[in-house]
């Protein structure tokens, strides 16, 4: 094999502590090198085609550059000599910079390691193959779990451009933690007037599949081609039947069933509907609140349904669905602030978290928009907003900004001076982090405009006095302790993973950090992308997002999916694992191993027994070759030799 | 009367430091009389020495260990793999001195001055976490005789019970619990008490004692306000702040606070029957007369009607 | 057909017998040179012809051949409706070599065991041994003399010799030396290996045979050099492909023709199988190999 | 750069290998780099596409042949690109790990531990650490044989 060699400088990044010409040089003794250079920016295009010309002029049969991490430029550099006619599975990199550069200073110990990096992946190119794709149709439907704020951006926009969308939710209704909201900020515009349209469009559309009250059960298959099941839950109402007339919620005599939708400030009926724009528009029974199934009697909503939609024997239900793309948009929870025993641990009732007052705040909310104190339900007339409960604090696992308080403090303080002019309000902050469109004017409007007082510094004990409530904090710019007497504490309760986060991440074999919240592919440059092909990502189960950002999150993995579909066919990946029949001896240990069932056994005319591997299902992990026991089973491009040579450059 | 209960007979090192052989001796007294009605035999450390508290610490922490590590390698020596001290500071000290000899970098040094055998195989518990971990509060409930049923009483329990929380590792550090639920299975009601674990002012009464005055009037202002009679207190300093200074701070606040602040252990033993004056509390600075009498009037009332406890 | 048995080219030579019919049955023995695992040959394809539909193969297993038989089942290189298996208690075999060596007799024409003697008969008398002496090193640490699965038991079941607490007694010893003996130990012992893989060879659940990696050069795992570290990964690689299957019946051991303790080294691998993943091989046809599967909630890992 | 002190430091240097699978730990190294978190410089990576690729072999054989130090990382229990194939890898490499110190091979050189991409600082971590035990432990005595 003739092999050239292309050492990157990228610029000082790597040449600034590794000697490239000198790594350049020491290659040219490798077996089988001809070429070997160092180039200042090898992923530039002058870069790109100094390999192609050389790949000409040298007739080189494979191309090693040593440079960045693969996970960065593998894909460049293997279009780069393909263009050069060579196969793409010629080309091996050796990541000089993130795993040798960027963490030793000492140069000489950095070339060194250089070199022996060339080294092995010169080794391993030795043992090569050119490997072809194949091509697999693509199912053009896409599946989208949650429905809040982004999932139904998601879901309209691939709509729009004709694509069948199963969206599934697994609340009674669409809408999300949008819907639960009075105003956004920084327009203070009516939160369920600007969600609604979308709500109602999703019901419209006839290429959406809304399961509502349900969740995804499984998923098997890949980019492409996945299928998935459903459970959709059982709610004890016929929904084909039920026209959401809410008779039954009014006449249920079972009125203490829990209302999460009010987030816990006032109570629902055992069947209900959880608010009135919610779609779809169907009522469902709360089995531990219901007294037909605690008691065993009452069937007041089954004798005064006018459709006859109650269905008391309701099991849950499988569904199965194939699509071909994944767009994962399950939001957040709210941080449980009981956990700051100081600020009473949860249990005063008149210190509630951020979204229990867009609750209070609301008109659809249980005090129908005025302002009141759940514990006497009189008005408040002070009311301190504590920032960052649950956010940028170590000392409770969350030392992360949630990156939407400090704009909704802001926003509840100039609704709560607009509703109650002679209240006061205060705010306990540690930094205004205000970085978007208006956002900070808007802070500031609620500062100078509205009269609201911010205080920095923490707050850090709240106890009763009477039946008030005294904050007690420090005014860290006059450097003085403060105390405030308040009717209504509003925590700013921060953004956390949605619970059940990592179960699904594992079903969909995505990562997720250690707070739960979803990996994207790469930070910067594939946001909405995951490390498993055809699944992506929208709004807060990233990361803590305010709605603008959720939304173009929304468009932008709808984006992604139509241009994954606007090819007829993908192209399979040739990384996968393939069975040398000679040697196989049938003992089929492959199979018991393999996590995707890609492996079959197959007799040949003379009775044997060997494996098989469907290339299309599998996804090359390689745990059958290392089970092998005669290696019979090889996974291409990662195969027992490759490894070998690259080890036996270090000891042989 | 109830059927005795004793429960099984334990046996703890004891350390009761300087606070409780002098200023605090109710407090040794009254826990020696109330760990013996529990069943818990102390056994007082032979020759312990100071614990290295405050002084000591601050002028070289790892001599302040080292003078904490001979009374429980002493106590290890006599075969006991707990010592219990009432005194909040002084646990803070032999906890102190087991977490330098864990630290790997320190355990040479701290070994050298001690220059004694020491495997670390004790722990040191405060008298809190006996009563509450160990006994539990059934086993309290089943030994009172007097039930504390008519004493309205908030516990206090300062900085140190339960701070820093990895530390002590006991109870909530914000929302502590242990003598709320031992003076519940007293017989009394415990009002939510929301300064639990304020600042009380702490070593501030020699220096500045008009920091103590204000910090420790709010405490009893609170503790007035929920309707407390009475203070529970498990730590000598928080004692003498509430107590002998009360009237200071009735000066500093223009009050009149009457307030009497007593050890835990003072009211476990008036409920387990046992003779006020056995217990110390005639050393108290606020008298606790008032509570005295009505309890008395309490068990008379009892005994009138044939006793109520079941 | 049946397999079991025969007497070899001398009275201390047992050698496999094939039965293809009632007539063949006289052939069959049984004592305590009855050495070999047979069960190999159910796999290992060249002897036993393919079944004819419907049709069984009947073997004759002692207590540790049982147990391949169990992992050959689980496995699924065997059904186990298509044996029919003879299962004899067994007292333990011996080391002929041993015997051959140490004894000093020679003209031997029969071995049987009486109680915990060993009675050995030549052409002049009867000489009795005790029956540690000459025991295999593998039927000294029996924990398992009786057949694990059978259809037909030949004689009354016995007592194991060996509590399950010491079944690891070999290993002990070895373990109680330092890093650096054991490390001069190995290179010593497999320093003698001249890779002829007769320990492969024997072995029932090596399946892979002439498909061996230490043999094939795709994938080239091993060179033809020979020196230590190739001696020191063979031995690697026919151990690992054992972690979690070994049944422990010694054959690799047994046929040594350099005496090279190598069960030593898969009884290492089936204590920590058992240690940590709470396995034993070849007692239940229904488990699964644990390396072959997993357990995500994986304690003490 | 003189050539002979480069290919000197073949034989001289202690040798660490790494298995990194390409979704997690390779991403964590890629991570630390990134952060330029500051690293020894003995380890050499090899990539892998999941820790259930990795053979025990491929750690025995260069400890055999004399490498000093073989670490695996994959992404964390339950967090596998695959699913499982870490939960394969982890009972065969504890019981490689068990094995090793029998045959004469101390096992502090091989070390197996869990990486995620985000967890850049961890991967510093876990390298520094695992080349102080290397050097602690020292060069190979089965090398250069």
């Amino acid at each position: 094999m003739r092999i050239g060699v292309f050492v990157c400088q990228c610029g000082t990044n790597i040449a600034g502590t590794v000697d490239t010409e000198a790594v350049a040089r020491r290659a040219m003794e490798y077996a089988d090198v001809v070429y070997a250079t160092s180039y200042v920016y090898t992923c530039s295009e002058p870069g790109q085609q100094e390999i192609q010309r050389r790949i000409k002029e040298m007739n080189l049969q494979g191309v090693v550059v040593a440079a960045c991490s693969p996970r960065m430029h593998e894909p460049t550099f293997r279009r780069a000599v393909e263009r050069a006619g060579l196969n793409r599975y010629m080309f091996e990199m050796a990541n000089i910079r993130e795993h040798v550069s960027w963490i030793s200073t000492d140069k000489e110990a950095n070339t060194r390691k250089a070199m022996e990096l060339v080294h092995m992946a010169v080794a391993k190119l030795r043992f090569n193959q050119p490997l072809f794709s194949s091509k697999v149709p693509i199912n053009k439907r896409v599946l989208i779990i949650g429905a809040g704020v982004a999932g139904i951006q998601a879901a309209l926009d691939c709509s729009d451009g004709g694509l069948d969308v199963v969206l599934v939710e697994k609340n009674p209704s669409i809408g999300g933690k949008m819907a639960q909201l009075d105003k956004t900020f920084p327009t203070i515009d009516c939160s369920s007037c600007i969600l609604g349209p979308k709500m109602v469009d999703i019901s419209q559309k006839e290429n959406v599949t809304l399961h509502a009250c349900s969740e995804v059960e499984s998923v098997s298959g890949y980019v492409g081609n996945f299928k998935v099941q459903i459970r959709k839950k059982a709610t004890y109402v016929n929904w084909n039947a039920c026209t959401g007339c809410g008779e039954c919620v009014r006449k249920c005599p079972s009125r203490k069933a829990p209302d999460p939708f009010n987030e816990h400030l006032a109570t629902a009926r055992a069947i209900n509907i959880p608010f009135p724009q919610a779609i779809p528009k169907k009522a469902a029974i709360n089995r531990d609140y219901c007294l037909h199934f605690t008691k065993g009697k009452c069937g007041v909503c089954k004798k005064i349904c006018p459709v006859n939609a109650i269905d008391y024997d309701m099991q849950d239900e499988l569904v199965s669905e194939e699509v071909g793309a994944i767009i994962v948009a399950t939001g957040f929870d709210l941080f449980d602030h009981s956990v700051y025993g100081e600020y009473g641990g949860g249990r005063y009732p008149d210190v509630i978290s951020g979204l229990q007052y867009e609750r209070i705040l609301s008109a659809s909310g249980p005090f129908g928009g005025h302002i009141r104190r759940p514990s006497n339900g009189r008005e408040p007339r002070d009311i301190v907003f504590i920032a960052c409960v649950g956010s940028r604090d170590a000392s409770v696992g969350r030392p992360y900004c949630s990156g939407v308080c400090c704009m909704y403090i802001a926003k509840q303080a100039i609704l709560t001076r607009d509703h109650l002019p002679d209240s006061n309000c205060y705010v306990f902050y540690m930094d205004i982090r205000s970085p978007g469109k208006n956002y900070d004017e808007f802070v500031r409007r609620a500062q100078e405009e509205y009269g609201v007082q911010y205080i920095r510094g923490r707050v850090g004990k709240i106890y009763p006095r009477g039946d008030r409530m005294v904050v007690q904090g420090a005014d860290t710019l006059l450097g003085i302790q403060v105390e405030v007497e308040a009717d209504l504490v509003v925590l700013a309760t921060g953004v956390e993973a949605s619970a059940g986060a990592g179960e699904l991440a594992e079903k969909l074999r995505i990562s997720y950090d250690q707070y739960g919240f979803y990996m994207e592919s790469h930070p910067k440059l594939r946001p909405v992308e995951t490390n498993t092909a055809g699944v992506f990502l929208a709004g807060a189960c990233q990361g803590p997002k305010d709605i603008p950002a959720s939304v173009a999150q929304g468009s932008a993995a709808a984006a992604k999916v139509q241009a994954l579909f606007a090819r007829d066919a993908i192209e399979t990946d040739p990384q996968v694992a393939l069975v040398n029949e000679r040697t196989c001896v049938g003992c089929l240990k492959c199979i018991m191993v393999c996590p995707f069932g890609a492996i079959q056994s197959k007799t040949l005319r003379d009775g044997s027994i060997k494996a098989e591997v469907l290339a299309s299902v599998c996804q090359g992990c390689g745990l059958c070759n290392a089970t092998c026991p005669p290696k019979a089973i090889q996974l291409q491009h990662a195969t027992d030799n490759q490894i070998l040579a690259e080890l036996n450059i270090l000891c042989a | 009367m109830p059927v005795e209960l004793k429960p099984k007979k334990t046996t703890v090192a004891y350390y009761q430091g300087c606070s409780l052989e002098q200023m605090a001796s109710e407090f040794d007294v009254s826990t020696r009389v109330v760990c013996d009605a529990l069943g818990v035999e102390l056994v007082e450390i032979p020759d312990w020495s100071c614990c290295g508290s405050t002084p000591a610490h601050s002028y070289d922490p790892l001599l302040s260990a080292a003078l904490s590590g001979r009374n429980l390698a002493i106590a290890e020596q006599q075969g006991f793999d707990v010592v219990m001290t009432p005194c909040p500071g002084c646990l803070k000290a032999l906890k102190g001195a087991l977490k330098v000899f864990k630290d790997p970098n320190k355990r040479e040094a701290f070994l050298e001055i001690l220059q004694m055998p020491f495997q670390g195989n004790i722990q040191a518990v405060s008298n809190l976490q006996l009563y509450f971990e160990t006994i539990g509060t059934e086993a309290i409930r089943n030994r009172v005789t007097k039930p504390l049923t008519s004493l309205s009483i908030v516990p206090y329990y300062g900085c140190l019970i339960s701070r820093p929380p990895d530390f002590m590792q006991f109870d909530d550090p914000e929302n502590p619990i242990s003598m709320d639920r031992i003076l519940e299975a007293l017989g009394a009601s415990v009002p939510e008490f929301p300064f639990k674990t304020e600042c009380c002012g702490a070593t501030y009464g020699v220096t500045r004692n008009e920091i103590v005055g204000k910090l420790t009037g709010r405490i009893l202002d609170m503790a007035n306000r929920v309707g407390a009679q009475a203070i529970a207190v498990s730590c000598p300093l928080c004692q003498q702040n509430l107590d002998l200074r009360q009237a200071q701070v009735n000066r500093y606040w223009r009050r009149d606070f009457h307030m009497p602040v007593l050890y835990i252990s003072q009211f476990m033993g008036l409920a387990f029957g046992v003779e006020p004056e056995s217990l110390g509390i005639d050393k108290l600075f606020v008298e606790a007369d008032s509570l005295l009498d009505i309890l008395s009037r309490e068990g008379e009332r009892d005994q009138s009607v044939g006793g109520k406890m079941a | 057909m049946v397999i079991g048995w025969g007497t070899g080219y001398d009275p201390l030579h047992v050698t496999p017998v094939f039965l293809r019919g009632l007539e063949d049955v006289s052939r069959l023995i049984w004592n305590p040179l009855c050495v070999q695992n047979l069960t190999g040959y159910l796999v290992k394809g060249a002897l036993t012809p393919p079944l004819e539909e419907g049709k069984k193969i009947g073997i004759c297993v002692r207590g540790c051949d049982s147990r391949s038989l169990v992992a050959l089942i689980q496995e699924k290189l065997l059904s186990r409706e298509s044996l029919h298996i003879f299962g004899i208690p067994c007292r333990g075999t011996l080391d002929v070599r041993r015997l051959m060596n140490e004894s000093g007799l020679s003209q031997i024409r029969s071995v049987t065991i009486q109680g915990d003697h060993l009675v050995v008969q030549n052409d002049e008398e009867a000489h009795r041994f005790p029956l540690e002496r000459f025991l295999a090193r593998r039927c000294l640490r029996c924990r398992h003399p009786n057949p694990v699965i059978y259809d037909e038991l030949v004689y009354q079941p016995i007592t194991p010799r060996t509590a399950p607490e010491d079944a690891y007694r070999d290993v002990e010893a070895m373990e109680a030396r330092s890093l650096q003996e054991r490390h001069l130990f190995w290179s010593s012992e497999l320093d003698r290996c001249i890779r002829c893989y007769a320990c492969r060879n024997a072995c029932p659940l090596c399946i892979c045979q002439d498909r061996c990696i230490a043999e094939t050069r795709e994938p080239r795992w091993l060179t033809q050099r020979v020196n230590l570290p190739e001696k020191f990964l063979y031995h690697f690689i026919h151990a690992l492909h054992l972690a979690g299957r070994c049944t422990e019946c010694g054959e690799c051991e047994r046929v040594c023709p350099m005496e090279i303790p190598v069960t030593l080294i898969k009884e290492k691998l089936n204590q920590i199988t058992r240690d940590l993943l709470h396995y034993e091989a070849g007692l239940d046809p229904e488990a699964l190999p644990p390396l072959l599967t997993y357990n995500p909630n994986e304690a003490g890992i | 750069m003189d050539q002979s002190a480069a290919s000197g430091a073949l034989v001289d240097s202690i040798r660490i290998i790494g298995f990194l699978c390409n979704w997690c730990s390779y991403g964590g190294a890629d991570t630390a780099g990134v952060c330029r978190f500051k690293q020894p410089t003995d380890l050499r990576v090899v990539r892998v596409p999941c820790t259930g690729r990795v053979d025990p072999l491929f750690v025995a054989k260069p400890l055999i042949y004399g490498a000093d130090g073989v670490l695996v990382s994959g992404c964390h229990p339950k967090d596998c690109h695959y699913a499982v194939g870490n939960l394969y890898a982890r009972r065969r490499l504890e019981v490689l790990k068990n094995f090793l110190s029998f045959m004469g091979i101390d096992q502090r050189r091989f070390r197996y531990t869990w990486v995620s991409a985000s967890e850049g600082q961890r991967w510093q971590q876990v390298v520094s650490e695992f080349s102080e035990t290397i050097h602690a432990v020292g060069p190979n005595p089965l090398a250069r044989k």
